[in-house]
């Protein structure tokens, strides 16, 4: 049981990065010895081969590092909140969309969805022909996470849902409540 | 020994009887352990020098004599005479008999447990229900997600099927729509309504519309083929043209209820 | 970029028990592979001075060792009273379970449990298809903060003879402190 262990306990369990003094009431610690252990901390990290690394650039963190972020991309693909993801979800669906359209399905905060949404890379907003209206689409990207994990299937059964009647997926609504979020 | 042996043996014929006995007229239940302790005490028999099938051959005689019925007491003083054997056994073997041994009081709890059900269930991987749930330490406060792909993926499930539900009420709007319309419609437009050209596009559309319906439903609502796009005028007259070429028949089960449409017998549509 | 740092990668971000196989879809590598990565990687946590471990009792996980728990404890308090975690233990142990069938093991005052594990987002409650009686789950949550352990099929099984001879677990809590945490 030593202080550095309990350092780096606290470290994986909050999961974000902590100022010293956090770090030092959690462990029941002064602040100094909390560093000078930190600092043997993250030279463990660094010199051992390991895919975790501890970063102190805004506060002390345990992170995966850069090399294996595709793993961390792959399993988190966006970090949306539920209504961002939800005029997403719109846009996939009926793309290409017209900005107004949106704000008609989603209501006026879509406008900082969408913005959020181009910043991630994940929709691009482009001028129709005239130049009056935006056009959104999503990107490759977002494409890119829905390959991912192999799960096809979920999508091949999206897409399916497509083609078939209304009626069933209808009435399906009618019964099962919705779960997500 | 053998001598000495002999001699034990009838002074624990004696004691034993002494004691039960005893037991007999005791008010309080003594169990078996205590007999044999008491006669061990007593110098009765030797615990390292006992003959274990003869002590319960004769205790057993003893009870069947006395119509004792606690078959439990019986059974402890088996075991417990087992257990002096062991004892002895075990320092004949230079073992510490002294010494703590988990995993005889295992033992002994589960023989004090043996008058009850346990089927067989084994008992060595079993901890208590205070102990089944163990914390987990690998929860972390922030992960640094949101939303994974399955979400993702769910939510766009739960959006296409709203879509769907607001592509079917905006069918039927438009379908409404039409029908609203047709107060308004000119006579130059019911007159080509009446017009022979206008009528076999309708009746051949609206046959097209039952032989698929038909292939999953005998008895079609009036109202599902005006969601397909036509008003209820120009249905209903393109149904009318269809009965009186027998291809189908209309049915009302009462005035002013619906109206539905099946196939004449005998006849495709 | 080692396969085994992959792994590593991918074991701290997943944050739950996962299999072999889950790992091997993720990392695109051969089972046999990953399994044989995991043993080292399993190996160079048991015996680095280190408050993280890998646990491979019911799929792979990073964690917090024993010793250490006491922070995670801090920072994620999981405030269940002895009886309510008993009534959760009873039903990770039979889900899924009626909700008549857990009045029998644990009493009347079990419904009071039920809904303070609902309302934890710890167990979920559904009609069953008849609609007549409740069915009671443990949610992803459950799994998240806590974990199984013994012979639990044989435990479920006593609990099954406890209620057939009527010697409740009801009648045991009275006698028996509680020794969990």
């Amino acid at each position: 049981m030593t202080l550095k262990c309990r350092i780096e306990a606290a470290l994986f369990v909050i999961g974000k990065a902590v100022t010293v003094e956090e770090i030092a009431e959690i462990v029941k610690a002064k602040p100094e010895e909390v560093e000078s252990e930190l600092l043997d901390l993250l030279m463990d990290y660094s010199s051992r081969e390991s895919a975790l690394e501890i970063d102190d650039e805004n506060g002390y963190i345990i992170q995966v590092r850069e090399e294996y972020k595709d793993i961390v991309e792959k399993l988190i693909p966006v970090e949306l909140k539920p209504p961002v993801l939800r005029t997403l979800s719109v846009i996939a669906l009926k793309e290409p969309l017209r900005q107004s359209s949106l704000k008609e399905l989603r209501g006026a905060t879509a406008y900082d969805h969408i913005a959020e949404l181009l910043e991630k890379g994940l929709i691009t907003r482009k001028k129709d022909k005239n130049g009056r209206s935006f056009i959104l689409k999503t990107t490759p990207k977002f494409a890119e996470y829905f390959k991912l994990k192999g799960d096809t299937k979920a999508l091949a059964k999206i897409l399916d849902l497509n083609k078939k009647t209304s009626k069933t997926i209808v009435e399906n609504e009618e019964t099962e409540g919705f779960s997500g979020e | 020994m053998d001598s000495n042996v002999l001699k034990k043996r009838s002074d624990l014929e004696f004691g034993l009887e002494e004691n039960i006995n005893t037991f007999q007229t005791d008010d309080k239940a003594v169990d078996g352990i205590e007999i044999l302790f008491e006669m061990a005490k007593s110098g009765k028999i030797d615990p390292w020098n006992i003959d274990i099938a003869d002590v319960t051959d004769k205790y057993l005689q003893k009870l069947v004599e006395l119509k004792a019925n606690n078959l439990k007491l019986t059974g402890r003083t088996l075991f417990f005479a087992a257990l002096l054997l062991r004892l002895k056994s075990d320092v004949l073997e230079g073992i510490n008999v002294f010494e703590e041994k988990p995993e005889e009081a295992q033992f002994l709890d589960e023989i004090s447990d043996f008058e009850e059900d346990s089927e067989s269930i084994n008992y060595n991987n079993v901890i208590s229900l205070d102990e089944v749930l163990e914390r987990r330490t690998s929860v972390r406060l922030y992960k640094n997600r949101v939303v994974t792909l399955e979400e993702l993926v769910k939510q766009l499930e739960f959006y296409e099927k709203i879509d769907r539900r607001l592509a079917l009420r905006n069918k039927q709007k438009k379908s409404v729509g039409k029908y609203r319309s047709y107060e308004n419609f000119t006579p130059e437009d019911i007159i080509n309504m009446a017009h022979d050209e206008y009528i076999e596009t309708s009746v051949s559309k609206i046959q097209q519309s039952l032989e698929k319906l038909f292939e999953t439903d005998s008895k079609i609502e009036l109202n599902e083929l005006i969601d397909a796009g036509m008003d209820k005028v120009s249905v209903y007259i393109a149904l009318l043209f269809l009965a009186s070429r027998s291809r189908i028949d209309l049915v009302q089960d009462e005035f002013y209820s619906d109206l539905y449409i099946v196939q004449e017998i005998n006849n495709t549509v």
